[in-house]
């Protein structure tokens, strides 16, 4: 038996496989094709302090191996989830994160504080990095100095452990990362969706509402694999990659890439059970390859 | 809610029977979990490729249900249907289903005298519906319409039915000369629906809402949206509905795709 | 009859596509295959002053709808290119582009001043943007005032009009667009390949032996439709668009983005006589649409 | 540069027979002008997918020609070959070939007593090569190596040949129990080749240089490298070679895949 647990260290997760944040809905979606209890966690659907009316549609646009999204966060708010959704949760018995969402520092803090104390959050997941949201896609994980400020301003007041969640589209993923854990951030994920655009060229419109949207799917994995590897090569707290994965084979690519834990996005709508199905096939690689605890697997690329 | 639970994911549904007129296809398809729990209305998710291109289901209507058997019937446009139309019997495919809410026939309301109109590849619903009304003992009337006469392939499939079917062309081919909302609509007063079904494209469902408002008639139109997931986790499949009161962006897939017409807000 | 042409100021093109740089070897390699003279033109590999040696091999590897290539840049050097295959090239009467690249600054100037002056030469693309040279993929397309000054420096001494060919691997491509023209950069290309990384799951080793490499193909055609959008959006100059075009619909988007004309890059591999497929996609749609000159497609994506 | 001119494309080669052995597969393609040209050695890149994954062509050795086809033999072992592996007699394949340089066996090369050695699906062009050495008169020896006999399945096309063929297992249950190379080097003194081919992984192909070497034969060996274009344009295919002089990163695909073993600078 190979044991599959990983210690992010404020928190030993079952197994290394996560659901992502927005594509695994608030959970309870998936319950009628899957045990949740046997996943890692779920990160649920970013969560604003008020509810969201997100984007008109079309939200959604298919491109080759992936999807352009731009739901603009559509989501009941703080006290609806506190309410109604946060104690079915509890059911599930698994590591519940919830993604925390804001329009400016302020709103973080106040998501933060509503939610501080609650029972059954293992994390927040600090999302600065949506790119669906303003046009022009911008987010506080485009820059040093924003990603500093906003983890700073959480950590201070946050009684869960945060884990801040990076964006691709930037020049240097490194220095977001440096930034993100001198700030006190227990953990770092990446990445949040590649700001995308496509055109029907028989209507010469934009396939998405919002012009922009988020690329997501096995088209971003090199990409995400790259920018995991450089952050897990400089900063001293786990990291949680994500980016594409759809097989066992993937996730532990990103493992030797050096996650400590990865994210299943996309893959959850093609499969609903993609996850259970990926925590297998982590199984079977690590029986070939002899490897009895998944955690030796962790940043031992050759290069 | 109580829907969701019956959604089952049949990653080995055996395709029995493949036909086609044309672009149009038929196939069915052996998934006893799934079939027996279809309502009409209701869809499947349906796995076209085990590649990555293309990356998404594609949701299909349950055209009709025979004990561990469903159908679907639907018309090759883009890569997904194309690759659905190449798979031979005895493939398996891999489906979610049954998902979404259905047409609401329970309470009577299949009961009454009804009309079902549908579009092109907007008929595939209507057919499975109208067997269910038929069973229940209602007075059914069926509008089908589409381009040209080749784009009416289900009209014998209709007429073997204890039904009134009344048939449009766009080009005059075959029946009425003009949309099926035309045809529709100048049999109003003669047929004197008590309840009215449709589905079909975004303008015609906006038209038969008009009309049957119009008339003060209740009408369930059937909705199509581009599906991320078609089970509730994506959000990516919306439209502005008026939910117990305020309009909101609303799930096609699990909401609907049916709602009553006089809640679809039209943009 | 469509007007297949487009006029980009300083040149003007029989047809907007143009076969990309590294993707197109020296243009004699696809003679056998097609009508070198049918194309609106070809970017040869790049070069830089002296001949260079490349990467170890592998160099290349598949990902989902894109590959990766760290080619290394290994090529002839001027002197050679100068000496033997320019002189080849004229043949064909199609506009020849030189994609010049530099360990520095000196080395773009000194590329450029070897081969003013010799005839069959339509401009210089700057290939500022090179991710696989360095293992960390850094370049001065990263950074505005680098690209600010590698341009201005070439466009003091180049008697041929300057396109500057910027990365995508970066925050704001706007900046960098407007950098390169405010240096005097006579047009800009994009985008160049995406800094990517693949690990083979069986051996642990990465895919390409420099580590990292460029991504390329379907897969980022998203981001770089949306690249060009922002860049053209922005600047005056003319933009050439790239990134994932294999059809005559895909070049069609991204010239609806804003792109005047588009390269070819990566399709070229699967299909040596791609360009030529896709001019005639670009006929046909026009046709179908009822434009007489493609030129009125340009930018023209209604948001 | 001759050679290259030849290249041709061929975007419907039409599949016209198939058969398989456990998962290797022979494909008999009709290419006209690309079988013709075809000189043993060469191959093709074949488009085993209109999608984008895989995205790329996959390279096959040219491993029979007669008339106006040609045949491949491969064993299906990822996506590319899974997908080839599943195409049907009648099905159009899109090919490029012929491509590369061959064995070189004109100038009275190919009419000595010649050897050349397979291993595994390194077989493929050697049974081309066989053919025509036996066509200029010359006096073959073929040695198969493969894990199994399951892994020797033309074994008997071979022996349907004028020559003489030496197999060996890795597990012995088919002639000769170890490496081909063992078996080769064993019979050296028995044979006394003057001239030795070979087409197989890399480490067989080094020590194949190692043997010929220390007997003071010349070699000629069939390399794979992993391909972008198979035509010379991508330069992803290069391996160290001993070039008029300088050891270069040299075009596989273009210079190749064929080098003399002296010129081979194995890492
Ligand atoms: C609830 C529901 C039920 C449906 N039932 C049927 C049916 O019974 N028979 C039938 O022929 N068609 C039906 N459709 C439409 C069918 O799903 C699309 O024709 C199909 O997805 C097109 O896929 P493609 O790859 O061939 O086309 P592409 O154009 O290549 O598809 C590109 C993307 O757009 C989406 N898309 C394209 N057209 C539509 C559309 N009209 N509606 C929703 N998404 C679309 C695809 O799912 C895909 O994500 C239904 C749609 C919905 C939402
Ligand atoms: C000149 C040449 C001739 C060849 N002739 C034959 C033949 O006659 N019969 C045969 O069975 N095989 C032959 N091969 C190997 C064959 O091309 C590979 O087995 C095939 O490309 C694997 O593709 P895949 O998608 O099934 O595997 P995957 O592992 O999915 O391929 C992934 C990538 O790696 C490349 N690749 C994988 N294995 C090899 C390999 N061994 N050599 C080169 N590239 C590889 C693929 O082309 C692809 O780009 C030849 C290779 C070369 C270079
Ligand atoms: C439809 C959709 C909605 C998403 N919503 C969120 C969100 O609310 N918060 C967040 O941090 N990330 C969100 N993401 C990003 C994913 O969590 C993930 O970072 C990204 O999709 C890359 O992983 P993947 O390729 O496996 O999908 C969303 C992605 C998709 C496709
Ligand atoms: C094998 C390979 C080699 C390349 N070499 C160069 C180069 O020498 N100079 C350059 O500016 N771009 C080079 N590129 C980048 C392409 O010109 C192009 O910008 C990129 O591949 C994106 O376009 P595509 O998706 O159509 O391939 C290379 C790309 C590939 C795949
Ligand atoms: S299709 Fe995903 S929520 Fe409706
Ligand atoms: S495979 Fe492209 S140069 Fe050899």
């Amino acid at each position: 038996m190979t044991d599959l647990s990983v210690d992010l260290g404020f928190i030993k997760l079952k197994n290394p496989v996560i659901a992502a944040s927005g594509t695994f809905g608030y959970g309870l979606e998936f319950a009628p094709f899957m045990d949740l209890k046997k996943l890692g966690g779920f990160v649920v659907k970013g969560l604003y302090f008020s509810p969201r009316e997100g984007n008109p549609p079309p939200r959604i646009a298919e491109t080759p191996s992936g999807m352009i999204n731009a739901i603009g966060l559509q989501g009941v708010g703080v006290k609806n989830f506190a309410d109604e959704i946060l104690p079915e949760l509890k059911k599930y018995d698994t590591s519940v994160f919830i993604n925390v969402c804001g329009e400016d520092e302020e709103e973080y803090a106040r998501v933060v504080d509503f939610l501080n104390g609650l029972e059954g959050i293992a994390a927040y997941e600090l999302n600065i990095s949506c790119p669906n949201v303003k046009k022009e896609g911008k987010c506080p994980a485009q820059d040093p100095e924003a990603t500093y400020s906003v983890v700073k301003r959480v950590k201070e007041i946050s009684r869960c452990p945060v884990i801040t969640k990076l964006s691709p589209n930037v020049t240097d993923i490194v220095e977001i990362a440096q930034s993100a854990e001198e700030a006190g951030s227990d953990a770092i994920s990446l990445v949040n969706t590649f700001l995308a655009m496509a055109i029907d060229i028989e209507t010469q419109k934009t396939k998405i509402a919002n012009v922009f949207g988020g690329l997501s799917g096995p088209a971003i994995k090199p990409l995400a694999v790259r920018m995991v590897f450089q952050a897990a090569s400089v900063v001293n707290i786990p990291v949680l990659g994500m980016g594409g994965i759809a097989t066992g084979g993937d996730a532990v690519e990103f493992m030797l890439a050096g996650a400590s834990a990865v994210q299943v996005g996309t893959a959850n709508f093609i499969d609903p059970d993609a996850t259970i199905q990926i925590i297998r096939e982590i199984e079977t690689y690590c029986k070939n390859q002899n490897i009895d605890r998944v955690e030796e697997i962790i940043g031992k690329v050759q290069i | 809610m109580l829907e969701s639970i019956l959604m089952i994911k049949d990653p080995s549904a055996r395709i029995t029977y493949r036909r086609n007129w044309g672009d149009y296809y038929l196939i069915r398809i052996t998934s006893p979990e799934i079939a027996q729990k279809a309502l009409p209305g209701q869809f499947i998710m349906a796995r076209v490729s085990d590649r990555s291109v293309p990356l998404l289901r594609r949701p299909f209507s349950i055209h009709s249900r025979e004990g561990d058997s469903l159908e679907i019937f639907f018309q090759s446009s883009g890569i997904g249907t194309t690759l659905l139309a190449g798979k031979k019997e005895g493939e398996d495919l891999d489906i979610l289903g049954p998902l979404g809410n259905g047409f609401d026939i329970k309470n009577g309301i299949g009961k009454k005298r009804a009309t079902a109109v549908g579009g092109g590849r907007g008929i595939a619903p209507i057919y499975f519906l109208a067997q269910e009304l038929l069973a229940m003992g209602s007075d059914v009337t069926v509008f089908y319409g589409g381009k040209t006469a080749r784009d009416l392939p289900l009209k014998e499939r209709f007429e073997a039915k204890n039904l009134r079917l009344m048939c449009s062309t766009e080009d005059g081919s075959l029946g009425f000369r003009g949309f099926v909302t035309g045809l529709f609509e100048s049999k109003m007063d003669q047929l004197n629906p008590e309840i009215v079904f449709a589905c079909g494209p975004d303008l015609m469902m906006e038209e038969i809402a008009g009309i049957t408002k119009k008339n003060g008639i209740p009408a369930q139109l059937s909705l199509e949206s581009i599906m991320g997931c078609g089970f509730g986790a994506c959000w990516g499949c919306v439209k502005k509905i008026r939910m117990s009161g305020a309009e909101e962006w609303t799930k096609i897939c699990q909401e609907g795709p049916v709602f009553p017409a006089d809640r679809i807000i039209w943009e």
